[in-house]
């Protein structure tokens, strides 16, 4: 799960939240749009695929200038699954 | 005297770039392919618009770890000029070359029209060319151009005159009206802490002939060549 | 989260279901399940038989999915080739003509313009972005399949009022899509229409044209030629996506269409911008032999057709082709429609280079097949023959028909209404407002809330892009030029379809000579509705007739098209709409005309005369709500002596602007060359005197009228060039100026407003009624 | 939480796994892209809450004819805090 980072300006927010007060929804604020990625993959165990995942997250998945991330893991047969 | 532009997949103005060197300034460039690890003696590197990788995951993302831009790394460490315009702008933010990253359009709408710039600072060597000032008139085609950074880094990029151009109205002045994506300060082009690199979201390429209304943008290319031909002078 | 579980989909939405369970029920699927299987399919027990007397046995189910994907109104034209052949095709440009993937004229100095429109009506009716996107995908595959470079696409769009929260989404997804998919592919978006009609309210439009450029002498085809001659499916992984879409856009949409939701494609322009550098460089390396995208009815229609061109046999195996989903059958496989594939026949000497190039491009291909002598169609899973039947009955066999026609009542009631008894424009104020509601009415308004989504100049050839009578591109660094418009009016043909089909003609082709260029050769898309019902049969035959007599007047032969029929909703069928998309070409881009007025001063001139006509205008609409009366009349000797005199008086140089008098009459052709105007709109000071009653002077619909501008010294020489062509002239009065009064007077009454606040109705037309709506999904 | 329906073509999906391959991640598959949208809300109650976020996916957020949704409502002070 990859978010705006706070102090962020997020367009697709402003946008949404917008629209939704124009369909007559009051009340509704705060809002951020972000992105989730889910995969399988393969790894030794929990920890090693922790491991590759966050480093994916850095290096690609999430820019960090503008973006945060969080991430979890569970297991699947085999392979393993994460939601990023 | 070596122009590189480099394609990548999903490059669309590499053409465009390559049409403005060679009608602009009669000059032949060389195209890099983005598998390549050599800059093939380019002398000034171009970062072509586009949309690299469809743009997926976010505009850039995935090109800055092509095997080309270790080259054009190097190339910019050791001083040589790189230009990034439009999706080489957001490219050369991804890879850490220039500060700050280009959000979605303020809007959320792809918008392509032309735009008046003033030029912020002639001392890049994409700019040399243009008087202080100067306000050219050229075309932005982008869904993802909104400057954005933190105060401090938007503080410290004024503070040096590392804001290159900046939207403006046909009379100069800096508006909300003439800020076509809600870039913060109106920036539409920045450069590096040496000055050699610089993006700008609008397209100079798109610029080089009055048959397509307007000629502003070939001052880039020139400025690029006359930068060149000092550096040569200075290295002879 | 959980990520797609491969094959999950394989019980919920496989097609077609009951046959599947008759399978699985492990009986053999006996006449009776097919013909229904069939009929479920869009055949008519007739076909049926017919297939059964092809085959001399029971067709298997794959087989059944051919047919027909195959003898459907979209791969088949059952109920319109009769109509097609009709039209006239070639000419001394013409160096393809109908039956290719797109049609190509001969642009001199050895370039070719390939060129094609298409519909995505249905698709973008249930999922407006996806709709929109994946048909400017398809008719750019259709382009450089012929190894031509798209330099531009174009788009015809119709909607209901906008005043429907569904048309104001559907504009928004659509705009949306054709400008993601142009834009990333990097193909400029140079021009369209967009008109709204409640007509369209429940089925819009969506006709996407594209453009390319290419050597005659690298010109390439769909062809299966050379036995033993290698078959590869290359781009994109077949999956489950549009299977039956071929069908599916010849079928009315209902209720249980927005339930049919499989048959949605996803587009991805960046694996099309791969596919098109590769295969250009394919066809510049020469390593094909034929290619071809996989579009409606995806491998089956591809394969089928150029083995149908060749008068060869194709023999492919379905277990060879990459798929995206586990489970797949040959029928699935045979008939999805993912987008972005195609289908190459190479040389076997030549599949390394093949490869090489494709995986320089990360492009995935996979040999499933070759080319055979026998003229049959050969489909196998994993070495077993599923399907086996002969081409050219596939291509050639389908039956056509020749429908009953009769016009419909209503429309000659309305044709035939008295429009006298309208109460008439009584006062000046009457008449502003008339002009600015026009200005404000989404069919006349400026688009350029609509293009600035676009790119419209990437690849640096855009001379003039969208807002002007017709787009000018240069040919590469010729100096030549093309110029493109796409036109048509669903409700002059829909009052009277001869006459409102030649008008479309005609006015595509006035619109680009009005650019400078001489029109050469038109690609149309025929918009109709379930050609079964007489009325619309009528529509059909009648259109075709004018399209054809108008092309044959203006020498514009038809290169190509697309017909698009059963755009019915349960409200009724939509206004019959072909639209033409001309091609002109100038022989020096210094000969460009511009619409804007240029110079204060200027002398302003109406060409073509003003009648008493107000049939099927906008201003019928707007101000009364009514579509009635006979569409304007239309000569077409004098439609080409005008196309003649622009084009000459362009070369002369004589021209300052030049800009067709079309929907909202004269005074809105005035108030939009004001407008243009740069930097600052220019006012204007004009009478008009025509002799006709103030409402038809200034906002009647009267053809062959084209207001022009140029020096007070060139007006002399003007008017005698336009006595030469035996056109009618009159003098309207003069440019004003930047940011001046606007002034147009009728013998009876003057509209006197300033020219800003002209502008200002036209250009908050559409972002008055959209910018509240933005894009949220996809 | 809005995820593309199950079949439908994931291109972003694609292209970032081949690109975590060429980073050199292997045994990674299946990567589909989706979106988070996070917002408050102000409600009555949760069940109230979750009717509106309900109807407001239904209606604006997602897409039902290529995307499904899931959210979850949780309360805060005030106003409550919804993840969708
Ligand atoms: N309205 C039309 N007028 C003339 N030719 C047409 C028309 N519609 C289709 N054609 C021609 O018939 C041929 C077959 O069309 P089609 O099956 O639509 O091709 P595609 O497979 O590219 O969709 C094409 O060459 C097309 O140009
Ligand atoms: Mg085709």
């Amino acid at each position: 799960m990859i978010r705006p980072r706070p102090g962020i300006l997020n367009p697709e927010g402003q946008t949404i939240e917008r629209a939704l007060r124009d369909l007559g929804y009051a009340g509704i604020e705060g809002v951020r749009v972000g992105r989730t990625i889910g995969l399988r993959i393969e790894a030794a165990d929990l920890t090693n695929c922790e491991q590759l995942v966050r480093e994916a997250c850095e290096r690609l998945l999430a820019n960090p200038v503008i973006e945060d991330f969080e991430f979890h893991v569970s297991e699947v047969s085999n392979p393993p699954l994460v939601a990023g | 005297m070596r122009f590189g532009i480099v394609r990548f997949p999903g490059s669309n103005c590499d053409f465009d770039c390559e049409r403005a060197v060679r009608s602009g300034l009669g000059e032949v460039p060389v195209i890099l392919w983005h598998k390549e690890e050599s800059l093939l003696g380019a002398d000034i590197v171009l970062l072509p618009g586009g949309f690299s990788y469809g743009d997926h995951l976010r505009a850039g993302a995935i090109a800055r770890f092509s095997p080309i831009m270790k080259a054009v790394r190097a190339f910019a460490a050791a001083g040589g000029p790189v230009l990034g315009i439009c999706n080489g702008f957001q490219i050369l933010c991804e890879a850490h070359l220039l500060p700050g990253a280009l959000i979605r359009n303020r809007g959320l709408r792809f918008r392509c029209h032309s735009v008046y710039l003033r030029v912020e600072s002639t001392v890049t060597p994409f700019t040399g060319e243009y008087g202080e000032r100067q306000i050219l008139c050229l075309p932005i085609a982008h869904g993802e151009g909104q400057y954005v950074a933190d105060a401090d880094t938007i503080d410290e990029l004024e503070r040096d005159s590392r804001v290159i151009f900046r939207y403006v109205d046909r009379a100069g002045e800096t508006t909300t009206d003439s800020n076509p994506n809600g870039s913060l300060r109106g920036i539409a082009g920045v450069c590096s802490a040496k000055r050699n690199v610089v993006g700008l979201m609008p397209h100079p390429e798109r610029a080089i002939s009055q048959l397509l209304g307007s000629a502003d943008g070939l001052g880039v290319f020139q400025s690029a060549v006359a930068a060149l031909a000092s550096l040569e002078g200075v290295a002879s | 989260m959980t990520p797609v579980e491969p094959g999950v989909l394989a019980s919920r939405e496989a097609v077609p279901p009951r046959v599947d369970s008759a399978a699985s029920a492990g009986r053999t699927p006996d006449r009776d399940d097919l013909l229904s299987l069939a009929i479920r399919h869009g055949l008519t027990e007739e076909e049926f038989d017919a297939i059964l007397r092809i085959l001399g046995r029971l067709p298997s189910l794959p087989e059944v999915g051919v047919f027909s994907a195959m003898w459907s109104e979209h791969c088949g034209y059952k109920n319109s080739r009769p109509l097609l052949k009709t039209l006239p095709t070639t000419g001394d440009l013409v160096v393809e003509g109908p039956g290719e993937n797109a049609g190509v004229i001969d642009a001199g100095d050895g370039w070719g313009v390939a060129f094609k429109i298409e519909s995505h009506n249905h698709p973008s009716a249930v999922e407006p972005y996806q709709g929109a996107a994946t048909g400017v995908g398809g008719i750019l595959r259709d382009v450089f399949t012929m190894g031509a470079r798209p330099i531009a696409v174009l788009n015809s769009l119709r909607f209901g009022s906008l005043d429907s929260a569904r048309s104001r989404y559907l504009l928004d997804g659509v705009v949306r899509g054709i400008g993601d998919y142009g834009n990333c592919v990097g193909i400029p978006t140079v021009g369209g229409e967009t008109i709204f009609d409640p007509a369209y309210e429940h089925n819009p439009l969506v006709n996407a044209m594209c453009i390319g450029i290419v050597r005659l002498d690298s010109l390439a085809r769909g062809r299966a030629d050379g036995v033993g001659n290698p078959v590869m499916a290359v781009g994109a992984r077949t999956g489950r996506d549009g299977i039956h879409g071929a069908t599916f856009a010849s079928a009315e949409l209902d209720e249980s269409s927005h339930e049919s939701r499989p048959q949605v494609q996803v587009g991805d322009p960046f694996t099309e911008k791969l596919l098109l550098e590769a295969s250009l460089e394919l066809i510049q390396r020469d390593l094909l032999v034929g290619i071809q995208d996989m579009g409606a009815a995806g491998l089956t229609s591809s394969a089928v057709e150029m083995a149908s061109r060749s008068g060869s046999g194709i023999d492919i195996d379905v277990a060879l082709v990459p798929v995206r989903e586990e489970g797949m059958t040959p029928y699935e496989i045979l008939l999805s429609e993912s987008q972005e594939r195609m289908l190459l026949v190479t040389h076997p000497d030549c599949v390394a280079d093949v490869r090489e190039v494709l995986e320089r491009w990360d492009l995935q291909a996979a040999t499933i097949g070759t080319v055979t002598d026998d003229g049959t169609f050969r489909v196998r899973e994993s070495g077993q023959v599923v399907a086996e039947i002969p081409v050219t009955e596939l291509v050639h066999g389908c039956p056509t028909y020749t429908r009953d026609a009769e016009e419909s009542p209503a429309a000659k009631r309305l044709r035939e209404m008295d429009l006298t008894s309208l109460s008439g424009l009584d006062t000046d104020s009457e008449a502003a407002e008339a002009l600015l509601s026009l200005l404000q009415s989404p069919s006349i308004g400026s688009r350029r809330w609509i293009y600035e989504q676009y790119d419209t100049s990437v690849r640096t050839n855009t001379v003039v892009g969208p807002g002007s009578d017709a787009a000018v591109l240069r040919l590469d660094d010729t100096g030549r030029g093309i110029a493109a418009s796409v036109d048509g009016n669903g409700r002059y043909v829909f009052l009277e379809p001869r006459r409102g089909a030649a008008i479309a003609v005609a006015e595509a082709a006035r619109n680009v000579a009005c650019s400078g260029a001489r029109p050469v050769a038109i690609t149309n898309c025929l918009n109709f509705g379930n050609p079964l019902g007489t009325a619309v049969y009528h529509q059909l035959s009648e259109a075709v007739a004018g399209m054809g007599e108008a092309c044959r007047a203006l020498d514009t032969p038809v290169t190509g098209g697309n017909v698009s029929l059963y755009n019915e909703t349960p409200s009724g069928p939509i206004y019959p709409t072909p639209v033409v998309g001309m091609i002109g070409l100038l022989a020096s881009l210094d000969h460009v005309v511009p619409c804007a007025f240029q110079e204060t001063g200027d002398v302003v001139l109406l060409l073509g005369n003003t009648e008493e006509e107000l049939g099927g205008s906008e201003y019928l609409a707007v101000r009364y709500g009514l579509v009635a009366g006979a569409p304007p009349a239309l000569d077409l000797a004098e439609a080409r002596r005008l196309v003649d005199f622009l084009v000459r008086a362009a070369e002369a140089g004589l021209l300052r602007s030049a800009h067709d008098c079309s929907d909202g009459g004269l005074a809105v052709a005035l108030a939009e060359s004001c407008i243009a105007a740069e930097p600052a709109p220019l006012g204007l000071d004009t009478q008009l005197r025509a002799g006709v009653g103030a409402a038809a002077t200034l906002f009647g619909e009267s053809q062959s009228r084209v207001v022009l501008s140029c020096t007070a010294g060139n007006e002399a020489r003007l008017r005698e060039m336009a006595r030469e062509y035996d056109l009618p002239v009159t003098g309207l009065g003069s440019v004003g100026d930047p940011h001046g009064g606007f002034r147009v007077a009728t013998e009876t009454l003057q509209i006197d407003l300033d020219v800003d606040q002209v502008r200002e109705s036209y250009e908050s037309a559409l972002p008055g009624r959209m910018e509240r709506e933005a894009g949220l999904t996809s």
